[in-house]
């Protein structure tokens, strides 16, 4: 049974798993990860150079090759449309022109949790600048509905707020998302370990995006291979279809000429 | 003659009409894979060579970094 | 990071996976399923042959090679220790010697639950008679300790009823189960899609045993493949060891130096 | 002269001083993965060839089928 | 110890639970079970007469009086402000001038589910208004908090969807919209059986609002009492403060001067 | 509606909550506990005297007195069938006689779970002395009705490990014991706050017995005022039969005539 | 003479020069717990005696019923 | 004349002939809601005041305490 593969920004993925490269180690273990990963697409995030500490200290990007990798720069630490929309062309002039991004305008420091209603108003605007932008967003099915309208080319509910590795908290609105889009929904944040992520590809999403739950693991690496098989076992299961909870047993061995009838 | 501006926001004094590209090679900073705002306006790459900075220019240097 | 092997009578297993081989449509689908999985033991049940009707009826082993897997015969059907006995030594019979059995006896029809005492009585008695049992019991972890110390060399307690597809119905208990056991501790029946199975691995349980989340998918073949990643992703990430979970979200993009800061 | 056995619960009529191994010829049943119980007690494959069925023996004849 | 009261619009309930009068058999059963659940507050919809029909059909507010319970007239049935902020003037024209509103703008006929932007737009104008709201929205908490600055009286964020009996999908987001309010936060839809109820006031919620799980029970008079209980219940342990959950158990027993030490 | 009172011991109690007398600050703080909690059965657990040191030590049974209360003495501190024997006799003489006695043989003293072979034996050798047992057990379904067969007057499967506070883990064992027994099946230890115990008694539970969950709360009289409405609430709701869980919403108010439908 | 106007979107002639009361009172509607609307804008019950409808005019009664 | 026994475990020197009733006077223990064990056997409170204890006879004396 051939599974109808990824497609965002048109390029097809054969992975759907999306990495970030935050809070690792050293950028040694960053490409370690993502190698172990299989992912194919790479989230970054885009800041000032520290003049001077600078000096020897080297570029992600020497380690994570945007020939070999899409990157996807995220919109992190942007609280405000203005700022992601200004963060998103830094982003594009950076990576020469790509027009791929991560749209993340939060509310707050504590949830890190989205603001809608910065968020509608950026992917607005980022369309219009013809951006492709996969937006991180809530679990609210009307808003991720309306920010596919808007025209973004992903919608990326969180599962849970950034690194609490919580796991899928609302499962009924994820499948609805899910049912209702058009576009990729991939589940953003909040995965926490390996069945998280097999779950949210259980309830019929394209893909997830994580971090946290690799990088702050005891072993990222090891944890990465573990997250790419996650994901590939729950996209098989929910296409294979699984059995139904019963509330009774059924016996898996057959009844018949069963060899203890004798004394019955 | 020298003058003053802000790179990242840290006031700093340079000689007069240096250009964003000669900027860059005193910070040892590789034109790849970073931006370059002066006064919150981007300046293209080709631009780095003839774009001279004034007193007080605001000049951001940005570059990718690990994110989620 | 290395994983020290499953080992199970002298015999070391490199898949986790042991799985089952009823209610396929056909000896075919069982043989494509158990290939998919990947599995190396492979359980089958003892029954009388149907006189008459079996003509051309082909026999499972034919499919499932037993030079090739090793063929774990269960005592399903019984309701006593005296029939487990028996059958249990039919199993070697048919298996020419083979001395390793899975011992099953239920109390009750409905919900297929184990007898304990039966289970207990049965398991001494086989291990007095050389056999090497691997026994299916409940998620009493005193039980489970008691059965190791009789002599079992594999403790399966059920993650919920056969063939009910739950998952995992007391992870509390199976977590104690494995923590005091000094045999390996194998998931046996409950599984209902491939995250049951990742959780249970997670838990830090030795293997899993399933069939009929496989055999009665839509798509077992593409089933057994989920599974087979789904217990190889729950061991790794059991290995990797999981991000702890959180009230608060922590951020996965660094901080300082955000463009967005700007406004602050 | 015939007599009758039991064959997996099947009152079966056979001719006399039959063998396991012919009974099983006639049911043209492989001797390979069965395992052949007479009077509840099991008759290991060597035997088949000499051991001869009696008026009444209740035979069973054993094999593995899927099971979980 | 003394709870502090739940006040609404400057009156005193010293009930937490609010009941809808949609659903039921007839009025009589209307009236029978709002008296059961001893609410103070009963939740009305707005709509047409049916002309000729009605000759002598009753009027819902001869069973509940408003000079016995506080009446809170909903804008059930609206898919934009302009809609809810008109039914909201109807209301206010029925009651005889009375200002206090159940804010609910849906975005789709299939989950009910709340429409954010459209909910914002009428809460600012029904403020101006003077109608005192009580705005029923999603679990959002930056949402909840935007509501509450806009001067809605009390935030009602959902559970589960409404009649869905799901109970509380995301404890997460509820208890951070408790942690942040400055208002009565009330469970507001979704709510299936007691437990639920009272799983919702230990996250520290200020009341439930309910409807189906008691019109559409097997005996609604019997459910409204149960959800009464459930409520109070639920009050009681958030304040008691429950004990620590442990994975390892701790003897209610004392050990010393056991009997059954001699054996030791 | 009418329920059936709860029979134990031919005695028809009214409350269907019973409740341990360990862990209290002191014995004014246990009585005033044991009375918001309007429990009429209490459990008590039997030790040696403490030679000297107990000059003005006060006695239990000052405060909870026998007269007013059905005195529960347990086993607890058991770790073999004799020990329990041992101390129910000591309990039945220091009781004037009395034969009721709440059964429990621990297995081990980190889980405090009980040992089912030596409580089996102990609860034979109990009926055959003519004692009344309530006998405290595992979640396992068969044990559970054995334990019944046997003649135990009611039949007491943990909801999770004595003091963990867990809640009930696993539900599905649960309802299957009360849906096969004839006599009154009581959740005892493992609840930790007020919606455990409304859940345990929503799922057709006769009672809940509960210690620590109340003694150690932060304040255990109301908390055991708490647990008073929680098991009513419970049995309410049971009684009551919940709605079903719906996958989709449905309207509260009536769709017809709404004034929204204009614009449509 | 009669004319049209529309009670709750169902057409309906009248004799001309009738006010909402009169309306209600054909309609055996009581004036407690209701609210009229003539052309989508709410008329006060203390108007209802006065306000003579006209051609064509929309009036909507409306009533609270139960809902959650 | 002294003996001892052990109450509770503990090693206590009486005067002979005591009585199970001397005993618990003694102690200050009351009779209601206690049991008393001699070398592991129960004595019923009606034999308390006729009950000798021997030398080196254990005596444990039990009450109802707070549990759950």
């Amino acid at each position: 049974m051939k599974d109808k593969p990824l497609v965002i920004n048109d390029k097809i993925y054969s992975s759907r798993l999306i990495v970030g490269t935050g809070k690792y180690k050293s950028l040694k273990e960053t490409k370690l990860a993502v190698e172990a990963s299989a992912a194919e697409m790479v989230t970054v995030a885009i800041r000032r150079v520290n003049i001077g500490q600078d000096k020897n200290q080297e570029n992600l990007l020497d380690y994570i090759d945007p020939k070999k990798y899409t990157i996807l720069p995220n919109t992190a630490g942007c609280y405000s449309a203005d700022d992601a929309i200004r963060v998103s062309n830094l982003a594009s002039e950076i990576l020469g022109g790509e027009k791929l991004v991560k749209l993340e305008v939060l509310g707050d420091k504590k949830m890190l949790y989205p603001n809608i209603s910065e968020t509608l108003k950026a992917a607005e605007q980022l369309v219009k600048q013809n951006f492709k932008v996969m937006v991180y967003t809530t679990d609210d099915p009307l808003v991720a509905k309306e920010l596919e309208l808007i025209g973004c080319i992903s919608v990326m509910p969180l599962a849970a707020p950034i690194g609490s590795g919580l796991g899928v908290q609302n499962s009924y609105n994820i499948t609805s998302i899910v049912e209702n889009a058009k576009v990729p929904i991939i589940v953003d944040a909040g995965v926490g370990t390996a069945s998280d992520a097999t779950i949210a590809m259980e309830l019929g999403c394209d893909g997830v995006l994580m971090n946290t739950a690799i990088a702050c693991s005891r072993n990222p690496v090891l944890m990465a291979s573990a997250m790419k098989k996650a994901i590939e076992s729950g996209r098989e299961a929910f296409l294979a279809g699984r059995i139904p909870k019963k509330k009774y047993a059924s016996a898996s061995s057959p009844v018949e000429g069963s060899v203890s009838f004798d004394k019955e | 003659m020298t003058m003053n501006i802000f790179v990242n926001r840290a006031k700093t004094s340079i000689s007069e009409k240096i250009t964003i590209e000669l900027l860059l090679m005193n910070l040892r900073i590789e034109k790849k894979f970073i931006a370059v705002e002066v006064n919150q306006v981007i300046v293209p790459k080709s631009k780095y060579k003839n774009f001279h900075l004034k007193e007080n220019d605001e000049v951001e240097i940005i570059k990718a970094i690990g994110g989620g």
